[in-house]
C-alpha cells in the first residue's frame, strides 16, 4: 500500500504518530549525528589523550593515509565484513530452512545455535584461540587422531589470519541470523506455500521463489545487523588475535581504539572514524533508498 | 492442451478428515471419468474447500483413498499430482507480479520461454487483465486478483482443474463470460474438473456431475437437471435453486378426482390436485401431513402461462411482500402460515396487500416426509 | 575523605597487593572506593579515565605510568603532591631516575608503587642439563644453547606473539648487543642517527634470528602460558619481566632449583625497569586530602613491602629490608641500586616506561611486522622503526 | 520444553493437535523424501557440533584443575572434573581488590539490563508501527536516518557521550547506563519491529481504525498481539547485546554497579599475574547463563502463521 | 439500534483520487438521503473499493468532497465517521477469536459487557456463527470468515454502513437469508448503507438507489428497476441484468404499420416492430444503423405469453446452443449473424440444431447509437 492507513485528520490524530516518534528522532539527530559531526571535528585538531579543539586542518589525514596499518585494516575489513556477511546469512538462513522442517528437537537445536551470542567473547575467545591454535587444538587433534599431514595454522599466519576471525564471527553471529530468518519463516502465510505446491514446484525452489523473496524486509534487518556487527567487530577480533601475528588481522574498529585510547591519538582516530563512515555512507546510504523506496510498493 | 489418456479421472473412496477432534468430512465416496466435470455444492463450511485440499494432496486425509486415473494418490506430493488449483483465498505470490505470478507453474515445469509468453498473453486476454501484467497483487482489486488466480491455473495444462469458488468477485457480466470461456475450454481440453461454487447457474451450467454436501457428508450426487427436477430429500430441494422451493405442510386429502393437498392463504382454503404418479405414492398417506414442495416458478401469474396445461390450478392470495428482480417479481403470499415466494412477471405483479390471482403448477411438485425429510414422491 | 582509585590490578597476588592499600587507607579513615578496570594492560583502564577526565568526573588516583604521566600533565588535570614528596622525603628516598618520572615541570604529580624488572631470562635448569647446554650470559651463547636444546627437542625459547612480548623480546636483544647507550640513544632519545645505524641492523639481524628457537605456534600466545611451557620442560627458556616468577611460583616451583633467573644475555649490568605509579587527579575538599594520604600511605615502606612481595618486583623506595624476598628479587633489589648508580638504569621502552604511547605504539607495530613477515629486511625495519620514532 | 514436546507428538500422531501450526507445517516434511531428511539431519547435527565445540572446551576447561590444564590436551574430558572453579568464579575470585567473584555483578547487570530492554523494545515497537503503518511526509528519510545510526563505531561515542551525560549529571549512575543503552538500541530494535510489520496487512489497521481504535488501541490489541516472534527476537537481540556490553559498562558505570563483564573481564584478564583459566571459563558460562535462559524460553515463542487466514491474496 | 437525527445522509462531490499518475475516480457525484440504501456496481477493478475506501476516510481523495450528515468529513478521522465497514478482504484480526473479533468495536466504543454478551448472541444466531465463536479466523471457512466479517459491522449501531461484496462467498439459500436480514435489518434501523455488490438480485432487492460505474465513472445513478429498464446507454443496459441484454446491431425501416427494425436469423428475415413512443423517437434514424437491445426475458416460448399483447412479434428461429438453469432452459439464437440468448420455459425448450417458435416483446426493447452507445430510444 502507498498510502499511510490514515493519514491527515484531526489535527491531534495528525499529529500523534510525529509525536510519538518525535523522541527516538531527537535522540538519533543528538545522539548520532550530533556526535557524527564533533568526531569530524576532532578529526580536524591536534588531539592527543584527550579532545583538544584547536584547529589544525588535514593533519590527522596525511598521518591515516601514510599509514600502513590502516590500509591493512580497511582490507581486512573488506576481506572480514564480505565473507562473514555472506556466510552468516548464507548458514542462518539455511539453518532457518533446515529447522523449519517440523524437526525432532527443534527447540534444543535452536538454542545450540543460538547461545554463542549468549557468551562474552572476552572469554570464549580464549576459547576460540585455543582451539584454533595448531599445538593446542584442532592440528594438534588430528595430529593426536593420526593424520599427521592435516595442517591448521590459520591462526599463527599472518595471511590467514583475518579469516579465523571470520570463523570466529560466524559462529558468534549466524545462530541470530537463523532466529531472524525463522522468526519471518514463521509469519509468511502457508497458503502461497500450497499454491506453488500445486504449481507444481519442489520443496527447494518453493523457498528460493517464493518464501525467500518475501523474506525480503527480513534479509534487510538482517544485513543491516551483520554489517553493524562486522564493523564493530571490535570484541572478536581483539579477543582472538588482538589483530596480530604483527597487525596482519588489525580491522578499523581495533585501529581506532588503539589510536584513540591506548596511543593517545585521539586526532587520527577520529579521522579514521570519519573515513570508516564516509565509506559505509557511500555504500549503505544508496542500498537504503532502494530498499525503502521498494518498500513502499511492496 | 490435448491430453492423450485417461489421467484426469477421480475417484474417492470413504475420505474421512478431521481438524483436532472435530470431524469436517465424514465419509465422502464420488468418482468421476476423465472429463467430466464435477460441481461442488453445498453451504459454507459443510468442507468443500476441505475436499479440494485433500484432492490436491495439500491436506492429508484422516483416512480413505483418493485416485486420480489409476493411481492411488494419498502418498503422492502434490506438485506430481499434475494438477492446477484456484484457491478461493486467491493465494497469490505477493513478491511476484502478475505475469511472473502466470508463469510460475509454466516455468516450474519447464515450459520454454516463447511458449509462455503465449500462453500468458492468451490468458491474460481471455480474463482481460493484460493491463495489470506489471501490477503486484496489492495492487489490484479484488476480482482482479481472482483473474490472476484463475489465470495461473489456466495457464497450465494439468490432467485435473480445482476450482474453489473462481468467480465470486467478479461482476455479473463478466462471470458469464468467464464461464462461458471455462465451459469452452472444458470442452475443448477435455481435461477434468472439480469446482466449487455458490452459483446456481454455474452449477447448473457447467456441471456434468453436481455433488450436493453438507456437513461433511454428500447428499445428492447426479446430473445437474436430474437433482434441479428430482432432489432426495429437502436439503437438496431447498439448497439447489434460488430462489429456493417453498416448502409447504400439508395435509394429503382425497378429492373426487384423485388425491391433492389442502392449502390455506389468506382465509380461503382451496386443494392442489397431484399429478396421478404422485398420487399413487401418496395414496398411504391420505389423511397424514406432508412437505410438499414447488418452485417459485411453478407459482406465477396467470397471463403468461400455457393454458391448456392440467397440472394448474388457479388460486386467489393476498399479496404479502414484492420485490422485483428486473426479469420478475418475486411476490411473496402466505401458504399454510408460511411465507412462500412466486415469481410473477412485472407487468402482473400487484403491490402489498393487494389480492391476486395465481397460478400453481404441480406437475413438478415434490413431496417429502414431515420427520425424515426424505422425499417420498 | 573518599578515594576513587582506577587500576587494573584485578586479579590473583596483584589484587591481593592492591587490598593492601585499600586498608591501609581505611585504617586512616578514609573510604576506598575500588575502581577497577582490568585488560590490555591498562588500555581499558585508559579509555574510562578518558571518559571520566572529560565527563568532569575523574577518580582520586589511576595508574599510570612513565611518560604517559607527563601527557595527563600536559592536559592540566593532575593534582600537586609536592607537600607530602616533601614531608615524605621523596627526592631522598628515591632513585633520581624514578623520581623524574613522577615528576611534571619539577613538581610530584605520581607516587611510584614498584619497579619491574624486565630484562630477565627464565630457565628450566633441568632441561638445559638434559641437553648439555648452559645458561647464557651473552647472545652469542644464547644461540649455542638454542642450538643445543632444538637438537634435545624442546623449544629453546618460550615466546608468545603479541607486540608487546615481541618488543620485550627485541628490547633484550638491543641491550644485550648495543649496550647502554647505544639503548639510551636509541629509545630514550629516539636518536635517528643511532636508529639507523648498522648496529641497529645488527641488532634486528640477531632478533630475527630467534625466531628459528621459537615454536610456530607462538603467535597470539599469553605470556604465562609461555611460561607454562618452561614450566613444563617444553621449553628451556623465555624472556620476561620479574612478573613470570609468580607463575614458577604458583606451580609450586622453588626459585634456583627448580627454575633459575639470570639477567637476559649481554646485560648483567643493565637493569630495565617498568614502574607501576598512581598519578593524581585535581580534586577538591575531603577527596583532596584523603588523595593526599593515599599518596603517603602509596610511598610507605610498609605498604611498599607487602606490595611487592605479593606483585613479585620490589619496592620504588632505596634502602628497604629486602629479607622476605626471594633470591630474584633479592637480585633485583641489588641490580636496582648497583645500575642506579652506574648509569646502567633503564627505562623499559617495551612497557611504556620510554616514549609517549603514540611513538611506542608506532615503533612496536614496526617491530612486530617484521618478527612475523618474513620476507622483510632488517633495513626495511631499519627504515620503518626510524620513521615510526618520528610520530608523536 | 513444551514445544519440543508438542512437535514430536504431532509427528508420531497422524492427526495434529488442534493447531493449524500442526496442519500446516507437517504438509511440507512429508514430502522430503528420505535421504532428503537424512541429510538434513546431517547437516543440522554437523553445524551443532561447530557450534558446540568452544562450549565443550569452555565446560571441560571449567572442570578441570589448573594443573591438568597447564599439562594437558584442550580437547580431553577432565580427569576428576569438579566445581572448585565454579565456586571460586561464583565467589571468591578477586575482581579488585574485593574477591567475592561475579556474584555482585551478576545484579547490577540484572539491574541495568532489565529496565533497558524493556524501554528499548518498547521504543522500538512503537516506532516500527508508526513507520509501517502510520506512514508520513519524510518518515521513510527519519528511518533511514536512524538505520545509519547502528553505524556509528561505538568507540566513537565514547568521550563525547562521556560529556554529554557529564553535563546531564547522569554520569556513573545506572540510570545514565541504562540511558545509552536505550539510546544505542533504538537503530536496531525499530529495524526489527519496522519490518516485520510491513508484512502486516493494512487492512487490519484499517478494519481497527473503523472499530473506532485510535493509535494506541490498534497498537496494543491489534499489532502487539501479533508481535511476539519479533519481540523475542528483539529481546534475544537487545539482552545480549547489553548483557555483554563491556565497553558502555566500563565507562559509564560507578564502581559499584559496574556490570557482570566488567566483573568478568577484570577477573579474566590479568596483566602480569597468574592465570586460572578454569575459573575464567566458569566465570564465563556463569555470565552467559541468563542469555542463555532467556534463549530457551524465547524460543518457545517462535510460532508460525500467526497472520495466516487474516486477509485474502 | 435507531438513530434519531439524519445523520446519516451522503454527498459525494467532485471525488477524484489517483494511485501514482494512474486515476482511479475520475470526478464521482452522488447524493442520497439518510436511511437510503445505496448499491454501487460495476465491473470489477472500477473503483468501488476504492469509492469505500474514501467514504470511510481510510483513503484520502485527491480532489472533492465527502459530506456525511451535514459535516464536510475530508478532514475527520474515520473513527470519527461512524462507519461499520465490510471489508472485501474480510480483515479479520487474526489474534482473536470470531466472538472477540465481533466485541472489538463494541469494546472501542466502550459499550457495557451485558450488551456486548447480548448483540454478539443476536449477530451471531442471525449469522448462524454460533458454534463458531471460538474459533480463530485461521480455522473458519471461506464463507464463514466472510459472515464474521459481516457480524462486526452489524454489532455496531454506525450512521452508516458501507458493505464491500459482503456476501459473495455465501451459498444461494444463505444468501438469500443474509440478503433479507439485511433488507430487514434496513428497514428497522433505517440506517444509511452504501453497498457493493455483483450480484444482480441483491442490487435489484436491496438497493433504493443503484449507481453504476465503470472506469471510475458514474455511468447511471437511479432506482433499480428505473434502471433495469430505462437505461442510459449500452454499457448500463448491458451490465445491469444477467444473462445480459441482447444488443442487435439492425436497420431502422419503414412498415405499412409505422417503424420498426430489421432482423435475421438463419437466413429467415423479419421486421419488429416498434411501439409507438420507439418509433416517433427513430423516425429520423430511418435507413440508418441502430442497436437494438433486447433482454433475453422479452424472447421466449409461445405457450406462456399473453396472447394478446400487441407488441408481441412471433417468428422462427434456429436454436443453437441450450443451457438449462433450472426454471429456465437459456436459448441461445442467432440475430444478424450475433449470438442472442433468450428465456424458454424448460418444457417449450428445443434442442441446438431444431428450430423453434419464439415470441420477441417489444414493448421493452430499447435503442442506442451505434457509435456513441447512447439510448435514443
Ligand atoms: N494500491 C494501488 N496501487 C495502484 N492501483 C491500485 C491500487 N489499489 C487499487 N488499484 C487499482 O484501482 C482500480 C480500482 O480498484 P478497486 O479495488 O476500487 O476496484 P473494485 O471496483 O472494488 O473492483 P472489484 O470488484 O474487483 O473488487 C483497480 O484497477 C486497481 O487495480
Ligand atoms: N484449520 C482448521 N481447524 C479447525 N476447523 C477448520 C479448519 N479449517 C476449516 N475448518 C472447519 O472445517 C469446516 C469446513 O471448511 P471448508 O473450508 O472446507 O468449508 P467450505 O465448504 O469450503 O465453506 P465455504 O463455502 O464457506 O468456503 C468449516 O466448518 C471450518 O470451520
Ligand atoms: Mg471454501
Ligand atoms: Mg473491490
Amino acid at each position: 500500500m502507498s498510502q499511510p492507513a490514515a493519514a491527515n485528520y484531526g489535527s491531534f490524530d495528525k499529529w500523534l504518530p510525529k509525536l510519538v516518534l518525535a523522541p527516538s528522532f531527537v535522540l538519533t539527530l543528538v545522539f548520532v549525528y550530533g556526535f557524527i559531526i564533533w568526531n569530524g571535528y576532532l578529526s580536524f585538531t591536534p588531539s592527543r589523550i584527550l579532545p583538544n579543539y584547536e584547529w589544525a586542518g588535514l593533519i590527522q589525514y596525511e598521518r591515516l593515509f601514510e599509514n600502513e596499518r590502516w590500509w591493512v585494516a580497511v582490507k581486512n575489513l573488506g576481506i572480514f565484513g564480505s565473507l562473514f556477511m555472506g556466510v552468516s546469512m548464507a548458514l542462518g538462513l539455511l539453518l532457518a530452512i533446515f529447522l523449519d522442517q517440523k524437526i525432532r528437537m527443534e527447540g534444543a537445536l535452536r538454542t545450540i545455535y543460538l547461545y554463542p551470542m549468549a557468551l562474552s567473547f572476552i572469554v570464549t575467545g580464549t576459547a576460540w584461540k585455543w582451539i584454533l591454535n595448531p599445538g593446542l587444538g584442532l592440528e594438534h587433534l588430528m595430529h593426536q587422531w593420526g593424520f599427521e599431514n592435516f595442517t591448521f595454522d590459520w591462526l599463527v599466519n599472518t595471511d590467514m589470519s583475518i579469516y579465523t576471525v571470520v570463523i570466529a564471527g560466524v559462529w558468534q553471529s549466524s545462530g541470530f541470523v537463523m532466529a531472524l530468518f525463522l522468526a519471518g519463516l514463521r509469519g509468511i502465510d502457508d497458503s502461497i506455500i500450497k499454491a506453488a505446491q500445486v504449481d507444481g514446484a519442489s520443496l527447494p525452489r518453493i523457498y528460493w521463489r517464493i518464501i525467500v523473496p518475501c523474506l525480503r524486509p527480513v534479509f534487510f534487518s538482517t544485513l543491516m545487523i551483520l554489517a553493524h556487527l562486522a564493523i564493530k567487530s571490535f570484541d572478536l577480533v581483539m579477543a582472538l588475535t588482538s589483530g596480530g601475528p604483527g597487525f596482519s588481522s588489525d580491522v578499523p574498529a581495533t585501529f581506532m581504539y588503539s589510536m584513540a585510547f591506548t596511543r593517545g591519538q585521539i586526532g587520527m582516530g577520529a579521522a579514521s572514524a570519519m573515513m570508516m563512515l564516509a565509506t559505509l555512507a557511500a555504500l549503505v546510504v544508496p542500498y537504503l533508498y532502494s530498499e525503502l523506496r521498494n518498500s513502499k510498493h511492496g | 492442451m490435448h491430453k492423450e489418456n485417461e489421467v484426469g479421472a477421480l475417484k474417492i473412496k470413504h475420505v474421512r478428515k478431521s481438524y483436532g477432534g472435530t470431524d469436517i468430512l465424514k465419509g465422502i465416496d464420488l468418482e468421476i471419468d476423465a472429463g467430466q466435470f464435477l460441481i461442488l455444492v453445498g453451504p459454507s463450511g459443510c468442507g468443500k474447500s476441505t475436499l479440494l485440499g485433500l484432492i490436491s494432496g495439500l491436506e492429508q486425509t484422516t483416512s480413505g483413498e483418493i485416485w486420480i486415473g489409476d493411481r492411488m494418490v494419498n502418498n503422492v506430493a502434490p506438485k506430481d499430482r499434475d494438477i492446477a488449483m484456484v484457491f478461493q483465498s486467491y493465494a497469490l505470490y505477493p513478491n511476484m507480479n502478475v505475469k511472473q505470478n502466470i508463469a510460475f507453474g509454466m516455468e516450474m515445469r519447464n515450459v520454454p520461454k516463447a511458449e509462455q509468453e503465449q500462453i500468458i498473453a492468451r490468458v491474460a486476454k481471455m480474463l482481460q487483465i493484460e493491463h495489470l501484467l506489471d501490477r503486484k497483487p496489492s495492487q489490484l482489486s479484488g476480482g482482479q486478483r481472482q483473474r490472476v488466480a484463475m489465470g495461473r491455473a489456466l495457464a497450465r495444462n494439468p490432467g485435473l482443474f480445482l476450482f474453489d469458488e473462481p468467480l465470486s468477485n467478479l461482476d455479473a457480466k463478466l462471470r458469464v463470460e468467464m464461464r462461458t470461456e471455462i465451459k469452452r475450454l472444458h470442452e475443448r481440453t477435455k481435461t477434468t474438473v472439480v469446482y466449487v461454487t455458490h452459483d446456481q447457474i454455474e452449477a447448473m451450467t457447467l456441471g456434468d456431475r453436481i455433488a450436493v454436501m453438507k456437513d461433511g457428508i454428500i447428499q445428492q450426487f447426479g446430473g445437474p437437471q436430474d437433482i434441479y427436477d428430482n432432489p432426495a430429500n429437502m436439503f437438496v430441494a431447498g439448497f439447489i435453486g434460488s430462489p429456493s422451493m417453498n416448502f409447504i405442510l400439508s395435509t394429503v386429502e382425497k378429492t373426487q378426482e384423485g388425491v391433492g393437498v389442502k392449502v390455506e392463504s389468506g382465509n380461503k382454503q382451496f386443494v392442489l390436485p397431484l399429478r396421478a404418479d404422485a398420487a399413487a405414492k401418496l395414496s398411504s398417506w391420505v389423511g397424514k401431513e406432508i412437505v410438499f414442495g414447488i418452485r417459485p416458478e411453478q407459482i406465477t401469474g396467470t397471463v403468461n402461462i400455457q393454458q391448456d396445461n392440467p397440472h394448474i390450478t388457479k388460486a386467489d392470495c393476498k399479496v404479502e411482500i414484492v420485490e422485483p428482480t428486473g426479469p420478475d417479481t418475486l411476490t411473496f403470499i402466505n401458504l399454510n402460515g408460511k411465507e412462500a415466494v412466486c415469481r410473477v412477471h412485472p407487468s402482473e405483479a400487484k403491490r402489498p396487500g393487494e389480492r391476486m390471482q395465481l397460478a400453481f403448477d404441480m406437475s413438478k411438485a415434490v413431496f417429502f416426509d414431515p420427520s425424515s425429510e426424505a422425499r417420498v414422491a | 575523605g573518599e578515594v576513587e582509585v582506577l587500576h587494573w590490578w584485578t586479579s590473583g597476588g596483584e589484587a591481593k597487593a592492591a587490598a593492601e592499600l585499600k586498608k591501609i587507607m581505611q585504617s586512616k579513615g578514609h573510604t576506598w572506593k575500588d575502581f577497577a578496570v582490568a585488560g590490555g594492560a591498562g588500555d581499558n583502564a585508559m579509555t574510562v579515565l578518558k571518559s571520566r577526565v572529560v565527563s568532569g568526573n575523574p577518580p582520586a588516583a589511576a595508574q599510570i605510568k612513565g611518560p604517559s604521566i607527563q601527557e595527563w600533565g600536559d592536559e592540566g588535570v593532575l593534582a600537586n603532591l609536592n607537600d607530602v614528596a616533601k614531608a615524605e622525603q621523596w627526592d631522598t628516598v628515591l632513585p633520581k631516575v624514578v623520581a623524574d618520572v613522577m615528576k611534571y615541570k619539577g613538581n610530584y604529580v605520581a607516587a611510584p608503587v614498584n619497579v619491574h624488572r624486565v630484562n630477565w631470562l627464565w630457565v628450566n635448569p633441568e632441561v638445559l642439563k638434559k641437553a648439555g647446554a648452559k645458561v647464557p650470559t651473552n647472545w652469542n651463547e644464547f644461540f649455542d644453547t638454542a642450538e643445543k636444546l632444538q637438537k634435545a627437542g624442546v623449544v629453546p625459547l618460550a615466546h608468545g606473539g603479541q607486540a608487546w612480548q615481541d618488543a620485550t623480546v627485541f628490547e633484550a636483544v638491543a641491550l644485550g648487543l648495543g649496550g647502554t647507550d647505544f639503548y639510551k640513544k636509541a629509545f630514550v632519545q629516539l636518536d635517528q642517527a643511532t636508529l639507523k645505524s648498522p648496529k641497529m641492523e645488527e641488532v634486528l639481524t640477531t632478533y630475527k634470528k630467534l625466531k628459528k628457537y621459537v615454536d610456530k605456534n607462538s603467535p597470539g600466545r599469553d605470556w604465562n602460558l609461555a611460561t607454562a611451557m618452561v614450566i613444563q620442560g617444553k621449553a628451556g627458556m623465555q624472556i620476561m619481566g620479574d612478573w613470570a616468577k609468580g607463575e614458577f611460583l604458583a606451580a609450586n616451583k622453588v626459585p634456583g632449583k627448580d627454575f633459575v633467573c639470570t639477567p637476559a644475555p649481554g646485560t648483567s649490568n643493565a637493569f630495565t625497569f617498568n614502574i607501576d605509579s598512581f598519578a593524581m587527579f585535581k580534586l577538591s575538599g575531603d577527596s583532596a586530602k584523603a588523595q593526599k594520604d593515599l599518596a603517603a600511605a602509596i610511598m610507605s615502606p610498609q605498604f611498599q613491602e607487602v606490595f611487592n612481595l605479593n606483585k613479585g618486583s620490589i619496592p620504588a623506595r632505596l634502602n628497604m629490608d629486602m629479607a622476605k624476598f626471594d633470591d630474584c628479587g633479592k637480585q633485583s633489589s641489588k641490580d636496582f641500586v648497583a645500575t642506579s648508580k652506574s648509569g646502567g638504569l633503564l627505562p623499559s621502552w617495551a612497557h611504556g616506561m620510554a616514549m609517549y604511547s603514540a611513538t611506542q605504539g608506532a615503533i612496536q607495530d614496526a617491530i612486530s611486522q617484521f618478527w612475523n613477515t618474513d620476507s622483510m629486511t632488517a633495513k626495511q625495519a631499519v627504515d620503518k622503526i626510524a620513521a615510526a620514532a618520528k610520530v608523536r | 520444553m513444551a514445544d519440543t514436546q508438542n512437535m514430536t507428538a504431532t509427528a508420531t500422531m497422524p492427526i495434529a493437535p488442534s493447531t493449524t501450526e500442526g496442519q500446516s507445517m507437517s504438509f511440507i516434511t512429508r514430502w522430503l523424501p528420505g535421504p532428503g531428511r537424512f541429510i538434513l539431519y546431517a547437516v543440522l547435527f554437523t553445524v551443532a557440533i561447530y557450534y558446540l565445540l568452544p562450549l565443550y572446551v569452555m565446560v571441560t576447561t571449567s572442570l578441570k584443575s589448573m594443573d591438568e590444564i597447564r599439562e594437558g590436551n584442550l580437547l580431553a574430558l577432565p580427569s576428576a572434573p569438579g566445581f572448585a572453579a565454579w565456586a571460586k568464579a561464583w565467589g571468591e575470585a578477586c575482581t579488585g581488590v574485593a574477591c567475592d567473584g561475579l556474584k555482585g555483578y551478576f545484579w547490577n547487570s540484572v539491574k541495568m539490563v532489565v529496565p533497558s530492554v524493556i524501554l528499548s523494545t518498547m521504543l522500538g515497537a512503537v516506532n516500527g508501527y508508526i513507520l509501517s503503518k502510520w506512514r508520513f511526509r519524510g518518515s521513510e528519510v527519519i528511518f533511514a536516518m536512524m538505520m545509519f545510526g547502528v553505524f556509528l563505531p561505538l568507540q566513537v561515542i565514547l568521550l563525547p557521550m562521556a560529556q554529554t551525560l557529564g553535563w546531564l549529571g547522569l554520569a556513573k549512575s545506572t540510570t545514565g547506563l541504562v540511558f545509552v543503552h536505550c539510546v544505542m538500541g533504538i537503530a536496531s530494535t525499530t529495524l526489527f519491529f519496522r519490518n516485520y510489520y510491513v508484512g502486516i496487512p493494512d487492512e487490519l489497521i484499517k478494519a481497527a481504525t473503523l472499530d473506532g481504535a485510535g493509535f494506541w488501541r490498534i497498537f496494543f490489541r491489534i499489532i502487539l498481539p501479533l508481535s511476539t516472534p519479533i519481540i523475542m527476537v528483539t529481546t534475544i537481540w537487545q539482552f545480549t547485546q547489553i548483557w555483554n556490553d563491556f565497553l558502555f559498562g566500563v565507562v559509564f558505570s560507578a564502581g559499584d554497579s559496574q556490570p557482570i563483564t566488567v566483573g568478568l573481564n577484570n577477573l579474566a584478564n590479568t596483566s602480569s599475574s597468574v592465570k586460572e583459566y578454569n575459573v575464567d571459563m566458569a566465570a564465563a558460562i556463569i555470565a552467559g547463563l541468563p542469555t542463555l535462559f532467556v534463549y530457551v524460553v524465547a524460543g518457545k515463542y517462535f510460532v508460525r502463521g500467526l497472520t495466516a487466514g487474516a486477509v485474502k491474496g
